[in-house]
């Protein structure tokens, strides 16, 4: 087969949708949105060609509405859909509906989604491949007081994963003495609200890991390649955060060992497109199969600065059945390349989710800076979707250099309005363990114990306070302006708190 | 010149006690280890750019629920300005700002209300689960700040809620 | 000498200050900048670490005023002064100055950028050194009436050149016919204004050569590499305005003899630091030595994106005395880069400068694309100086995907309040000899005679025409509303010139 | 929903004959080759979403000098939006809007004069310098549109001229 492809439409919304979008004109191919009623002005209807409503607001009814998609393909004549990660990424029924209706599934085929998305059967298919894997007992959960029990034998801590996981969603991690009910019960309804399916499975959990992936691409013709490692290690609520390529303990050997084990796995499932090979890797350097992401990765972006390879066209190629552009003897790795995930979160609070409007939204740029955001000044943070609004990639000659650019990359961020992880990822940047690289999924239990993520505030501390009184200053004199000036006041104004007599003010 | 006006400015723990006259967008600033030139520029959009003797910062400042907020390097801060002698009664009288604030549980972010785990009359551990919120598809366990007895639950679950309404009550 | 620098005065504004102030903060080293009075809010001034006033805004009183900036130098504790392109980068007097008062100039030595900046005296070395040179009869004009006699004698076209020149100012094209006189004359105060040197000299006119120039880096251990070729044959107004790396008239084995060329003037003229070797180049790929530019070049960027080497932070080091971080040997080119300079200017009219507020100012971002911009949204352009405001560099992993992309990232920006030469560049990707890399020095005139930059802008005309009328029907609804609601009308207000009756405006 | 309206969009050279009818935030415009929906959304500082059909646009609209700026796609257009009774008007009285303007030289930008090459009684050539206006460094030569003679000078060597400020008259 080999079908040229002059329209795709996006069945995503956020950075990633902007991402594919991008890649969609690079390409010369007409670029359809797809949006919820509240996401009516977002940024990636904005940039799309055509832009179609799929239901309101709550995911299930308008991004996870696969009906609806469906009906908008046909409508907008796309030859194609593109996933992205989430919502219906790894859906191997949507994948199935898109087959049925003539509609090129951008990702695998929905049997190895639906293969590799079973965890028990994509670790069947790693050992037949030869790949090494982790210890776990794996069981889906339907009686939740009898898993709790088995779960026991199993030894803790105990990891709570879904089985239709990703991206952390609908996981778990349970110790000696932790209420497992709980936790299961509460995994299952994540599980079901982010992938519409609730099923979740155990697996043993590692206390300090490396998690370490390989991207992959393959195409219809049976050729595999592998683009490499990235560090996932920095993680928190079991989510990455921070990723990098090369990984810190990367050697050469082991990349090629890793790649390798990747690409067997990936012919055994007689996979197709860009997909990601997880592992985790011990300090002694083994490595075990962890699990196959049938998807493009949110950290995709550092192994294309690396290999200045674009992964997204990448895909569009091979769903039109053309050959891969590149042999492995083709992919050469340049430099150090990471990504900081900004999320709308309170870093200071717990990583609460912070939504509103970002009146103010400056982003960094400059050498080694590639910003892929899902926002612009004066968008809306809706409080239905993942909260990540920007990726921050760096790239550097060297290891060095990219943590050196990251820092003042970070710096340069001007938001408000919402709260926002840039000063977590700061912390991080500055943290000697990881600027030694040093660090493994234990990262931030450890070096952060008290989740206090300021970095090193120091003397921005004092001007911060230093500014805030200027700020008042000038509006108590502003304000007593206006009121001189003219004897109607505004009313609905906090400046109206102020006494009189003074410049008092009562908080 | 406007006479030195004194102020406690709290970021997050740290008290900051200063004192402060203005002349146009000049402003003095003086704590017990020197003395601070700023120079005010007011931008677009609730930015500043302020000048700390010869040192520029671009800053964003916006008022947020009795306190300001500050953006400054990539970094944010919640600062509360009172005046000096306010701060003192405030002290004086006991009030700490914290404790009538805590006796209700308010949600820190907008979502949906997925279970009440509590009823009134229960009695509560510190950090037990009273309420989950599920906000941007993460369940967000708001747990109970110290032990105590329910006094009233002000949500059901279904419920959608919009930042800082109450939760829960505790005694 | 190998002095440690920890704090350097950028003697620059706009993007060039930005874009060294980064590198200072990426090396820990602390960041000094100077402003005239109207740019006392300057995105260069708010990221800076510190900022002094250097005097009024005429660039004489302040970017220029070399006592003023040796001051601030002493005042602030900085070891060391970047001047950037322009102003005092090329003068000769004021690296002396800075010598003399202990100041480190990060540039070559005063006697260098002297000798290599006085024309005359570039080529005698130039010939010396056993380079190629082009025909021509340089002499300094001083008899203005004279010169005029003297320029027919070396055959029209001719060029009028600054002898302290640069970036195309103080530069005259003279053909048959033309006005000589008054041609020497703006040139003379143009160059005065600009550099504060108003020596002017010919040259013999080329009608469409290449502009190729080759990037040298050299220490003070006598190590000298080049980095490869620009191509800047993209020019308007004898200014550049589109560069890219490699050029597509470039060998492996012109490349290698062009940059062997560029070391030995380089190593004939004692250089020092970072420094861009002029070549013209003929269809036939013969090339002529030009000019050497004793400094950091506009288009530095495009060379740090293939090569992966931060020119200005090798800079620093050269200026700290110590060795290069590279030999020879380890430059190596990976894909292809694009620099479009933003002007703020009108290029539907003749480029005339465009002054004012940018009230709305919203960069592209995403795969490739690099920002180094003076401005954010609200940035006043001041009159006085260089109307560039941002510079979009583009990598590709080919010339054909770095031409896609650039057309990706302009159609991105959002700017509203001042003109600017987004579409020009729209243009020149969208034309099919760049695209074909068929281009020289001539390709302006060849393919816009008319001088009209529009691209292909087909069915966009018609929308900015519909979003027009809706913008006056949506404007008249709510004015017809806002009267209706309040008899106090506001009196400035445009939509006062609506007739009461209807929709009529007069214009 | 409103009645249609007519009106004449010139964007450059091209006059657009547009009927336009409006209902809350949706607009029916029609021209000779069919009929376009579009539906507009005011974002912030001057910025809308206007969807062609299904096609989403984000355009910036800025009145400037009588025209509407335009900023679509990376370019930008002055647009004028004229009801079609008045153009007809205009065009019939033979007051074509450029004649007028003419006679005026004005300068496209603010700057410095630097030079008056001509002074009142003077016959110009097309293309003519009239004036020297240094603005971001530059020369700029202002120069005659057609032939014509000098009739006023506004402007001397040495003056700052703000954009749109008249420099010659011809006649």
């Amino acid at each position: 087969m080999n079908n040229k492809i002059t329209k795709i439409l996006i069945a995503n919304r956020g950075e990633i949708a902007v991402r594919i979008i991008r890649a969609c004109k690079d390409a010369g191919i007409k670029s359809v949105a797809i949006y919820s009623e509240c996401d009516r002005t977002a940024l990636h209807v904005r940039l799309a060609d055509e832009a179609y409503c799929v239901g309101p607001a709550p995911s299930k009814e308008s991004y996870l509405n696969q009906n609806n998609i469906v009906e908008v393909i046909k409508q907008s004549g796309a030859q194609a859909v593109h996933p992205g990660y989430g919502f219906l990424a790894e859906n191997a029924s949507f994948a199935k509906l898109c087959e049925n209706n003539g509609i090129i599934f951008i990702g695998p085929k929905s049997e190895t989604i639906a293969l590799l998305g079973d965890k028990l059967e994509a670790r069947k298919t790693a050992i037949k491949a030869g790949l090494p894997v982790g210890p776990g007992t794996d069981f889906d959960i339907k009686d939740i007081p009898k898993a709790a029990e088995q779960a026991k034998g199993i030894g803790f801590p105990i990891l709570v994963k879904a089985a239709a996981g990703g991206g952390g969603k609908g996981m778990r991690i349970v110790r000696e003495g932790d209420n497992i009910v709980e936790s299961i019960e509460s995994a299952i309804r994540e599980a079901g609200s982010a992938f519409g399916d609730g099923r979740v499975y155990f697996e043993k959990y590692f206390e300090r890991p490396h998690h370490v992936e390989i991207q992959i691409l393959a195409d219809t013709h049976g050729h595999v390649i592998h683009l490499g490692e990235r560090e996932c290690s920095v993680q928190r609520r079991h989510q990455k955060v921070i990723e990098e390529s090369p990984s810190p303990v990367m050697t050469p050997e082991l990349r090629d060992r890793m790649g390798r084990a990747a690409v067997d796995i990936a012919k055994a499932s007689h996979y197709v497109g860009a997909g990601t090979v997880e592992f985790l890797v011990d300090d002694k350097l083994n490595f075990y199969f962890l699990e196959v992401n049938t998807r493009l990765q949110v950290e995709h972006p550092v192994t294309e600065m690396v290999t200045g390879i674009d992964i997204v066209r990448e895909m569009f190629r091979i769903a039109e059945g053309r050959p891969l552009s590149y042999r492995q003897e083709d992919v050469q790795w340049r430099g150090h390349a990471i990504e900081c995930r900004i999320y709308a979160e309170d870093s200071a609070n717990n990583f609460m989710p912070s939504t509103g409007v970002l009146h103010e939204y400056r982003e960094p740029t400059g050498p080694g800076v590639r910003l892929d955001a899902g926002v612009v000044a004066d968008s809306e943070i809706p409080i239905y979707y993942d909260p990540i609004i920007s990726k921050l990639v760096v790239w550097g000659e060297n290891r060095r250099q990219g943590i050196e650019r990251t820092i003042r990359a970070l710096k340069e961020y001007r938001v408000s309005g919402v709260c926002t992880t840039i000063e977590f990822a700061l912390a991080v940047m500055q943290n000697e363990s990881f600027q030694q690289g040093k660090y493994a999924t234990d990262f931030i239990d450890r070096e952060f114990p008290d989740r206090i993520f300021i970095g090193n505030r120091g003397e921005l501390e004092q001007k911060a306070a230093m500014a805030a009184l200027v700020y008042e200053v000038m509006n108590r004199d502003k304000h007593a302006l206006d009121m001189s000036r003219d004897k109607r006041s505004p009313s609905s104004n906090w400046l109206m708190h102020y006494r009189r007599e003074g410049v008092k003010r009562l908080v | 010149m406007a006479e030195m006006e004194r102020y406690i400015v709290t970021v997050g723990e740290k008290e900051h006690d200063l004192k402060i006259q203005s002349s146009g967008n000049e402003y003095l600033l003086v704590n017990e280890s020197g003395e601070y030139k700023i120079i005010a520029e007011k931008l677009a959009g609730g930015r500043f750019l302020m000048r700390f003797g010869a040192s520029p910062e671009e800053i964003i400042v916006r008022p947020a629920g009795g306190m300001l907020n500050v953006f400054i390097g990539g970094r944010q801060y919640d600062v509360r300005v009172e005046a000096y002698g306010l701060a003192e009664l405030r002290r004086k009288s006991g009030s700490a700002s914290g404790n009538v604030k805590d006796k209700f549980i308010k949600t820190p972010m907008p979502g949906l209300v997925l279970a009440t785990e509590v009823k009134p009359g229960d009695e509560v551990k510190k950090d037990q689960t009273l309420i989950i919120i599920e906000a941007m598809k993460m369940e967000n366990m708001i747990k109970a700040p110290a032990a105590g007895i329910v006094r009233t639950v002000f949500v059901t679950a279904g419920q959608a809620v919009e930042r800082y309404d109450k939760l829960v009550e505790l005694e």
